[in-house]
């Protein structure tokens, strides 16, 4: 989640009135939508060297699960056999080959049957011998499922909160509001989590407290039962959501609320509604959807505790248990992911805010 | 006095509920409108004005403020008198924008930006008046005929920003017009606007009027523009109405103390008309001396020649400079010691530019600057700093120029704490002096800026820029954000400097009537050139060039009695300064039509 | 009858991520293996030997087993058939030992193959391994859950450096146990149904197994004793208090058993002071200043109280030992239980006898300026962590100063030689973690402790005898181990090694002889836990309790 | 101004503000003190500090004493609805598992929580104003920068905080003690993997703020941009740096506690709110004490602080604090 309302300000500089257009506003921002994704290719070259670096600097070896009844030159042994022995430029060259060049054509493949990738290594986990891209595949829908839709949810609670407690600032509710979203953000997840699943799983029994990634939804039953095993997870990582978010848009609204066109707009005659549903609030919309927009990535990344805590086995899993295994190209891969989205989701993030703010202009 | 008056304000107060307690915004104000009649409302800055518009629209509520007290009687079109201060917002919701309609003080602010104009024209009437979509459509394409607004089709689905500030006015003007209200409420709508643009909008206004027969209530601070509009005439002064009547009563025979104060503040172009130096005006009740004419030097403090200054527009996809702002082209003048140099011209003509660039704020691409025969161009980066020393600079606006957190007695050392030339009580004296100067009590020194009025904070500006003891000051429309009364004291105080101190002014403004007063050069620019360059007298007698021509003719002069016809107005919109890359403009040439009288004879581009 | 029982929920907390036992040496992986592929004999819960593929655990007795100890030869059930209906045969056996020696395989159960100089078929139903030493205990391969059987057919290409890469093998491999794997989602979610070929028609009694893994010991008791979701939960690694509290939840009951796995504290006989060169710390070349001494190490084992540390700790899944080799009962030596008894008051006069008293008055003995000060690492685990505070506080009752550390269990295991932190390279005084030995005979276990094996710059830290220990006595028992080949003889040396590494020399204090304990609900009939083998051993036998 | 001016003028002159200038903290005392929820934060955060500071001078119980068979108390009040409780008036707050006392623990573990929550806010809140200042400053700069919290963005955390102990446990150890180490550590990782949002807020408004006239007036006076940084921009980001302070705070605690949780943390003995928290959960349905003491200790805190900031974030404001 990013606080970055006013990461942008740079591109609202005054309007000038006296500008002719040059260009058309769309095709500026195709240029400077490529423009940026081509700066961020080397960008990301150097990030995932640093974490490389990093994770080759972290202690700790694939084989500390291994146990300790296996004798030392075997796990040696086993270590060579994952390439472990080659230095680390190598292995991080290897690495990039993998993930910027086979990985594409295994996917170029699956989509056209082609035979491109046929015999090339693919990135192995170390821990299950299998491609990590299959495995990150395979993580997608229930990290989907649990966290995207939490942060919907917490999206969608934290609008209306944040509307009216900037409509009706300092009333009972906006002071209710503020207390309840700050307990919200204060409360670690480990302790939600736990807490729900004793009042819901052991006490009323309504909700299972494991999470059951192999449901598949094709019915109305099916359905509800998917619904109840997300409804926990859910809830504990919507309330962090709703609790930043909520803020961000009672800030925003507040700083709208004052504008002068929202006196003219009522001059005009419009209803209270319309003053504020259609005018402030789309104005509002702009810092708040580009915060919206960066705290995606942090749904790909999952929300490694919660997971954790209802055995929804999603990415932040994943992550977690490669950490702990040390298994260096699933965490490298994954870290990777997820800084390609943070770079993704700042330039969308970016282009949001022209498509909704008329006046930035690109350049 | 009017038998039917559409609206008649009686007895009204407003409260504000503030922290300290309620806050009394007017109090005991009452005057009428009638149909077809222009109201004006006068009074310096918190008087008062707004609030009594907003009230009348039942938008004060919205603003923290309450009617305590008075009635607001408006005539509906469907006969019937109602006392608006008693109506609930439902109903008020059918009469705002309906059949009241209001232009509001800001037209950078007072638009939705992210609505196309098209958009926020035909809300008012989809709602009031039931349209359909493509019906309202129609209407606002009228309506923006109507405000005369060029290619009014393109405009509707243009945003707001697209447009100039006196196209964005005339939008606010049609969407208050949209209904075809049977008051409008003008609160200063054309303030932030330049001469030119005010002329025409006033123009439009007042030609509005006659044409649909609507009432006006016209709320500005600018007595020249009063004598333009106004029928009758309301000044407040601190929340009361102190004197009403027909503009020529109030312009010819003013009974309030205020009202005449406010009236001898006016400069009134072509007062100086036969004098050859600038002299400070006489206000009321200072029993000073007569004004004494500032004769100056003849030695040149400031030569600037061949000055050009561009911005890059950085574009496609290497961010290469694809064109230029040409903002300053060849500009060459000189300023002799004591003297002052005024620069007058259009908003975006380049004014400000040129001033930054003397500074080196803004590097110039190419040209000379000597200060006191010293390079100011050759200066590396120390040195420059230490140049500065030598000259100052005020800025337009007394809010943004002075740093919010700091108190003042902080804000006038920094220049000294900057070149260490005062220390300890020496530095503290000096600041004392200057606040003595500038005339603030000492008591201001610890205060913020927002505890200060605009025109207290503009003399902060002018001590902060005096305490270095600076030759030349560059005023970039140092007075042009002030009410009329405070920007006189202000234009006395930088004028008596000068006499006593003997510095030399670089004056930017678009003010013609104070340009008047204070130059003994003006240098007229368009489009970044200097279009006529010359002693004051010459110029504002004997204007060569068109454009100075046409500029003159626009400024609005404060006497009731030689009101301007719209039929003087001439203006073509200002063709952009951006050029693409490698375009090179020629040389300025100039004629020579009197001694030290120039005017361009090669291309300006008007 | 099979499949009548529908379906068993089991829940692992550790998830496994392959199923191939030749790959991963983490019991998660081994055990989920076991239900699909199967060894030729396998231990039972009292660590007998029961035969699985085979007709019968060969012997001397039984000619299985050559007089000279250096070959064994097994014969297997007729009949029996993989899960995709072909014939089960000695080829199958005979590749899969050379599918695990295969040095660019990385196999993890290598150590199990160790010797083995040929692997021969002598018919469809015989296979002979022959050793090149002679082998007291000659179950390595093909025993026990770590070296099952894997399909030639099958894993025929993926030998040597291929073998990462055949994902769908390793994820699937085609067995003759009880069940088959549908859908593998490694480190997640594994399905498995009935192997239709399993070789007792009647078995398993349930159609399909849902086998989730992920989360933490406590969730995963929870899910079977309070919420009743799932029917088995594997090692509950939890305090005895949470464990009860949880069983209070009546759908399930804990149940615990024993095997070798001692939670012991290793005292550093070097010097692991970080003032001494690098590549010095923690090496034969400087013995440790004070736990060299015998006095003191005796000291601070008998400062310590073995049965509160079971009460707090494993409850019921715990015994307090003196014993490196607790179990089984051939090889426990059981005349060491002195050090059971908490006696503060014998440790200090121990400690003063040695020379350490408490000059200075600050409650820390000191001897030649030196304090009585240790530090004392662990990995890190909840359990660990409240032996350390307890430990921490009876050693400051008889003046010796603990500083206590704990280190991410995947470093401290991890064997990175790069880092500070693991177990082996032990740059602290004192450290406590758990080990046992596979199968039931302690020899290579034992083993460890030869003078030379430490850990050590020169070998890249790797390792085994982390307390730098050295006896000639003890080296010279251990070569009389390995050549002895009766059993009685054997548990005499045997427990004779066990006493001089634990209460003659105090080098290693063993605390808890530490359980298992798994859980399973109610309504979830035939498990029988055992910590020899795989705890699914015997799923095949498990069924629905109405 | 000097000599008394007639009638006319002084309907000219300038309005002077009501009240009598008072120094910049009385006055930024007098806006504090009328924000109610300010003060209360404030209050609370005072006595929590101290608490937690003197407070084991007064509660003399060593946090790490062993009791073992006063293990398992429950707090003093649960006396009230539960007459069997296992309650002593030597522990008030019950004692956990190993009979450590529960108030001991909550003042040791709240000062280790509060000096991580400070400390690594604090170490944020610089870094996060140093990069954003300087990359809204300073153009050539902002490019580089922005990438750079690009990729501090993507560095995951857990493995930084073990190479981080890999590499300098031992030199803190040996300059900071054990413990002291380790909290260098933990703050240091928690501090620099936390700036981004600060920084990039910084950067937003110091751009917008770089092209405002006060600034653009401090260089005419000569001031360099070092001073202009110092004097005109700092003061003027405040506002948004109180916000990212407030929220720092919770998130460093917070960040600490999970790490705890992750089992990365402190020693084992060595108590903070977040550990106590964590390793209270197993056990939450027989103690919820244990879990609720310290989470409301947390959140409280939080919460605190959020409306210290508030009140701060006006009463720093002199355009707020002038209405
Ligand atoms: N929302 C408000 N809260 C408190 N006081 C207010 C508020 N709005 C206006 N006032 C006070 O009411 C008085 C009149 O203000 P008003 O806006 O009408 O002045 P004005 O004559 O329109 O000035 P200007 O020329 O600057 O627009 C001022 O003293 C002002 O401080
Ligand atoms: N920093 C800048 N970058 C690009 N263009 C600029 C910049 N500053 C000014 N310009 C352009 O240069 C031209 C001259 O601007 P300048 O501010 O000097 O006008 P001005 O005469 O002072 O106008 P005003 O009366 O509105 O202050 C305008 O077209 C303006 O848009
Ligand atoms: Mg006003
Ligand atoms: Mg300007």
């Amino acid at each position: 989640m990013d606080p970055d309302v006013k990461n942008n300000a740079a591109f609202a500089q005054d309007p000038n009135a006296n500008t002719p257009k040059t260009h058309d506003p769309r095709r500026r921002m195709l240029t400077f939508a490529i423009r940026r994704l081509v700066l961020s290719v080397p960008t990301l070259l150097f990030i995932s060297f640093a974490i490389f670096m990093l994770l080759q600097l972290a202690p700790g070896d694939p084989m500390s699960q291994v146990p300790l009844t296996v004798p030392p030159e075997v796990k040696e042994q086993m270590r060579q056999a994952l390439g472990l022995g080659e230095p680390p430029l190598v292995q991080y060259w290897k690495w990039l080959v993998q993930i910027f060049w086979i990985e594409p054509q295994v996917l170029w493949d699956h989509w056209f049957g082609t035979t491109f990738s046929e015999g090339q290594l693919r990135v192995i986990s170390w821990q299950t011998r299998s491609p990590v891209m299959d495995i990150v595949l395979q993580r997608i829908p229930q990290t989907l499922w649990v966290v995207g839709l939490s942060y919907v949810v917490g999206v969608l609670i934290a609008l209306p909160i944040g509307i009216y407690s900037a409509y009706r600032q300092y009333s009972v509710f906006d002071q209710a509001g503020t207390f309840i979203t700050m307990i919200g953000f204060s409360i670690p997840p480990f302790f939600t989590g736990p807490l729900l699943i004793v009042i819901f799983s052991v006490q009323l029994g309504w909700f299972p407290s494991i999470y059951d990634t192999t449901l598949v939804v094709n019915s109305w039953d099916t359905f509800m039962v998917q619904l109840q095993q997300m409804i926990m997870p859910v809830m504990v990582l919507a309330l962090q959501t709703t609790a930043q978010l909520s803020r961000y848009m009672r800030a925003s609204m507040l700083d709208n609320l004052n504008q002068d066109y929202v006196r003219t707009a009522r001059a005009k005659g419009l209803s209270e509604a319309v003053v504020v549903m259609v005018h402030v609030l789309r104005n509002s919309m702009i810092p708040v959807v580009t915060v919206i927009a960066l705290g995606v990535p942090a749904i790909f990344g999952g929300a490694i505790i919660t997971e954790n805590v209802f055995k929804v086995n999603g990415i932040g899993q994943l992550l977690i248990t490669a950490l702990f295994a040390n298994d260096l190209p699933m965490v490298m891969t994954l870290t990777f992911i997820f800084a390609v989205l943070i770079v993704t989701f700042n330039l969308i993030a970016d282009i949001l805010y022209g498509v909704l703010d008329p006046r930035i202009r690109y350049d | 006095m009017l038998d039917h008056a559409i609206a008649r304000i009686q007895n009204l107060r407003v409260e504000f509920e503030t922290k300290d307690g309620p806050v009394v915004g007017v109090e005991d104000v009452s005057f009428e409108i009638g149909p077809g009649e222009t109201v004006c409302v006068v009074g310096e800055s918190g008087s008062g004005k707004s609030v009594s518009s907003l009230s009348l629209m039942r938008l004060i509520e919205y603003g923290g403020g309450d009617i305590a007290g008075g009635r607001l009687l408006f005539d509906r079109r469907e006969g019937g008198e109602i006392d608006l201060a008693q109506a609930d917002q439902d109903l008020m919701r059918t009469i705002r924008g309906n059949e009241i309609g209001m232009i509001f003080q800001e037209p950078m602010t007072a638009l939705n930006p992210v609505f196309t104009v098209g958009k926020q024209l035909t809300e008012g009437l989809r709602v009031h008046r039931g349209m359909t979509k493509h019906e309202a459509e129609a209407r606002a394409l009228e309506l923006m005929q109507q405000v005369r607004i060029p290619e009014p089709e393109r405009r509707l689905t243009q945003y707001p920003h697209e447009l100039s500030g006196g196209m964005r006015q005339r939008v606010v003007i049609a969407m208050a017009l949209a209904c075809k209200p049977r008051l409008l409420i003008a609160d200063e709508p054309t303030t932030a606007l330049d001469v030119t643009i005010q002329a025409e909008i006033l123009a439009l206004i007042d030609r509005l009027k006659r044409e649909t027969g609507t009432a006006v209530m016209f709320i500005t601070h600018d007595m020249a523009v009063v004598a333009q509009m106004a029928d009758r005439v309301v000044v407040m002064f601190r929340g009361k109405k102190v004197e009403e009547g027909t503009v020529e009563e109030i312009f010819e025979n003013p009974q309030h103390p205020y009202t005449q104060a406010l009236l001898a503040a006016v400069p009134k172009l072509g007062e100086m008309t036969g004098k050859a130096l600038p002299e400070p005006m006489k206000l009321l009740g200072s029993d000073a001396q007569e004004p004494k004419p500032i004769p100056g030097s003849d030695e040149v403090l400031l030569r600037v020649r061949n000055l050009t200054t561009r911005f890059p527009v950085k574009g496609g996809f290497f961010r290469s400079t694809v064109a230029n702002v040409h903002a300053v082209e060849d500009l060459s003048f000189d300023i002799q010691k004591g003297q002052t140099l005024s620069l007058v011209g259009e908003s975006g003509c380049g004014k400000s530019t040129a001033g930054r660039s003397i500074l080196r704020l803004i590097e110039p691409l190419s040209g000379s600057i000597e200060l006191d025969r010293k390079d100011i161009m050759a200066l590396n980066q120390r040195d420059l700093r230490t140049a500065r020393l030598d000259m100052q600079m005020i800025f337009q606006d007394p809010f943004a120029s002075l740093n919010p957190q700091m108190n003042l007695s902080d804000q006038v050392a920094e220049p000294m704490r900057n070149f260490d030339t005062l220390k300890g009580s020496d530095m503290d004296d000096r600041i004392a002096m200057l606040f003595d100067r500038v005339e603030l009590p000492r008591s201001f020194l610890r205060r913020f800026p927002h505890e200060l009025s605009g025109g207290q904070r503009q003399r902060v500006a002018i001590a902060r820029a005096l305490a270095l003891n600076p030759k030349l000051i560059i005023a970039d429309e140092a007075v042009s954000a002030l009410d009329v009364s405070v920007q006189a004291q202000v234009v006395n105080l930088m004028m008596e400097l000068q006499a006593e101190l003997g510095l030399s002014f670089l004056f930017i403004s678009h003010d013609m009537a104070v340009v008047e007063r204070v130059s003994h050069k003006v240098g007229v620019m368009y489009l970044g050139r200097i279009v006529e360059l010359g002693p004051r007298a010459a110029v504002f007698e004997n204007p060569q060039h068109p454009y100075t021509q046409a500029l003159m003719k626009a400024v609005p002069i404060a006497d009731p009695r030689r009101r301007k016809s719209e039929k003087d107005l001439n203006f073509k919109p200002i063709p952009s300064p951006i050029h693409p890359v490698g375009y090179e403009p020629g040389p300025s040439v100039f004629d020579q039509v009197s001694p030290g009288h120039y005017v361009l004879t090669s291309d300006s581009g008007y | 009858e099979r499949g009548e029982d529908g379906n068993v929920n089991i829940i692992y907390w550790q998830a496994p991520s392959i199923m191939n036992a030749y790959l991963s040496g983490g019991t998660k992986d081994i055990e989920a293996a076991s239900i699909v592929i199967e060894p030729l004999g396998r231990y039972d819960p009292t660590g007998a030997l029961v035969p699985y593929l085979a007709e019968e655990i060969p012997t001397v007795e039984n000619g299985g087993v050559s007089e000279d100890l250096t070959s064994i030869t097994w014969k297997i059930k007729p009949g029996l058939k993989w899960s995709d209906g072909t014939d089960f045969t000695a080829e199958d056996v005979k590749f899969t030992g050379e599918y695990c020696m295969d040095p660019a395989g990385g196999c993890a159960q290598f150590a199990k193959f160790d010797g083995v100089t040929s692997i021969d078929v002598i018919d469809p139903l015989t296979v002979k391994v022959t050793f090149a030493t002679p082998k007291p205990n000659p179950y390595g391969p093909f025993m026990g859950n770590q070296s099952p059987i894997l399909q030639k057919a099958q894993f025929e290409n993926c030998t040597g450096a291929a073998a990462s890469t055949c994902t769908d093998e390793n994820f699937a491999p085609i067995g003759t146990g009880p069940f088959v794997v549908t859908d593998f989602r490694p480190n997640d979610v594994i399905s498995l149904e009935a192997n239709e070929y399993y070789r007792d028609p009647a078995k398993p009694a349930f159609a399909t197994v849902n086998f989730k893994g992920g989360g933490d010991a406590n969730a995963a008791g929870r899910a079977v004793l309070e919420t009743g979701e799932f029917d088995y939960a594997w090692n509950l690694q939890l305090a005895p208090d949470v464990i009860a509290q949880m069983a209070e939840g009546g759908k399930g009951v804990p149940v615990a058993a024993f095997g070798t796995l001692v939670e012991r504290i290793e005292m550093n006989m070097t010097d692991p002071s970080p003032s001494l060169p690098e590549g010095e710390r923690s090496t034969v070349a400087h013995p440790h200043p004070i736990l060299s001494d015998f006095n003191v190490r005796k000291a601070l084992s008998m400062a310590i109280d073995r049965e509160l540390l079971v009460e707090v700790g494993y409850g019921q899944a715990g015994r307090a030992t003196c014993n490196l080799v607790p179990a089984p009962e051939l090889y426990a030596s059981e005349t060491n239980t002195d050090c059971i008894v908490q006696d503060i008051d014998g440790a200090k006069a121990l400690l003063d006898e040695a020379g350490w008293t408490d000059t200075d008055g600050d409650g820390i003995r000191d001897k030649d300026g030196m304090k009585l000060s240790l530090l004392f690492q662990s990995s890190t685990n909840a359990v660990r962590q409240d032996f350390q505070a307890l430990i921490k506080d009876w050693w400051s009752q008889i003046g010796v100063e603990t500083e206590l550390r704990n280190v991410d269990s995947s470093v401290f295991f991890g064997g990175d030689a790069g880092s500070p932190d693991t177990f082996q390279k032990f740059y602290a005084d004192v450290e406590m973690y758990a080990n046992n030995f596979d199968g039931t005979d302690p020899q290579s276990y034992l083993s460890q402790y030869r003078c030379g094996n430490e850990p050590k710059p020169s070998s890249q830290w790797q390792g085994e005898n982390i307390n730098r220990f050295c006896n000639e006595e003890y080296d010279a028992l251990l070569d009389e181990l390995a050549q002895t080949g009766e059993l009685d003889k054997r548990g005499v040396i045997a427990k004779k090694l066990n006493d001089i590494i634990t209460k003659d020399t105090m080098t290693i204090v063993p605390l808890v002889d530490r359980g298992r304990v798994s859980a399973h609900s109610n309504t979830l009939g035939g498990v029988q836990l055992n910590t020899w083998d795989s705890e699914l051993w015997n799923i095949a036998d498990w069924y629905r309790i109405d | 101004m000097t000599n008394p001016a007639p009638a006319a003028i002084t309907a000219l002159a300038d309005k002077v503000p009501s009240k009598p200038p008072r120094s910049k903290w009385t006055d930024v005392w007098h806006q504090f003190s009328k924000h109610k929820g300010a003060l209360m934060g404030a209050a609370f955060l005072i006595f929590i500090t101290l608490a937690v500071l003197f407070g084991s001078w007064i509660w003399t119980l060593d946090p790490q004493k062993l009791d073992i068979r006063n293990k398992d108390l429950r707090p003093i009040y649960t006396a009230l609805w539960d007459g069997a409780a296992k309650v002593a008036w030597a522990h008030p707050l019950g004692t956990d598992n190993l009979g450590r006392d529960g108030l001991a623990n909550l003042i040791a573990g709240g000062r280790a929580s509060m000096a991580v929550g400070w400390a690594a806010m604090l170490l944020s809140l610089f870094i996060g104003t140093a990069v954003g200042v300087i990359s809204g400053y300073f153009r050539r700069l902002d490019g580089p920068l922005m990438r750079l919290t690009d990729l501090f963005l993507s560095l995951p955390i857990l493995p930084l905080l073990l190479v981080a102990v890999t590499l300098f446990r031992q030199p803190l150890r040996a300059s900071f003690g054990p413990e002291g180490g380790m909290f260098v550590l933990i703050v240091a990782v928690i501090g620099i993997t936390s700036w981004m949002p600060t920084a990039r807020i910084v950067r937003g408004d110091v751009l917008a703020l770089k092209e405002r006239e006060f600034i653009l007036a401090a260089r005419s006076i000569g001031t360099t941009p070092f001073k202009i940084i110092q004097r005109h921009l700092l003061p003027n980001v405040l506002s948004p740096i109180m916000v990212s302070a407030t929220l720092g705070l919770a998130t460093a605690i917070i960040t600490e506690s999970a790490l705890s949780f992750l089992g990365v943390g402190f020693p084992s003995d060595f108590p903070t709110w977040g550990k106590m928290l964590a390793d209270a959960v197993p056990r939450m349905n027989d103690f919820p004490e244990r879990v609720l003491l310290p989470g409301i200790m947390i959140s409280l805190t939080v919460l605190g602080v959020n409306y210290l900031g508030d009140g701060l974030r006006d009463a720093l404001d002199p355009r707020i604090r002038g209405r």
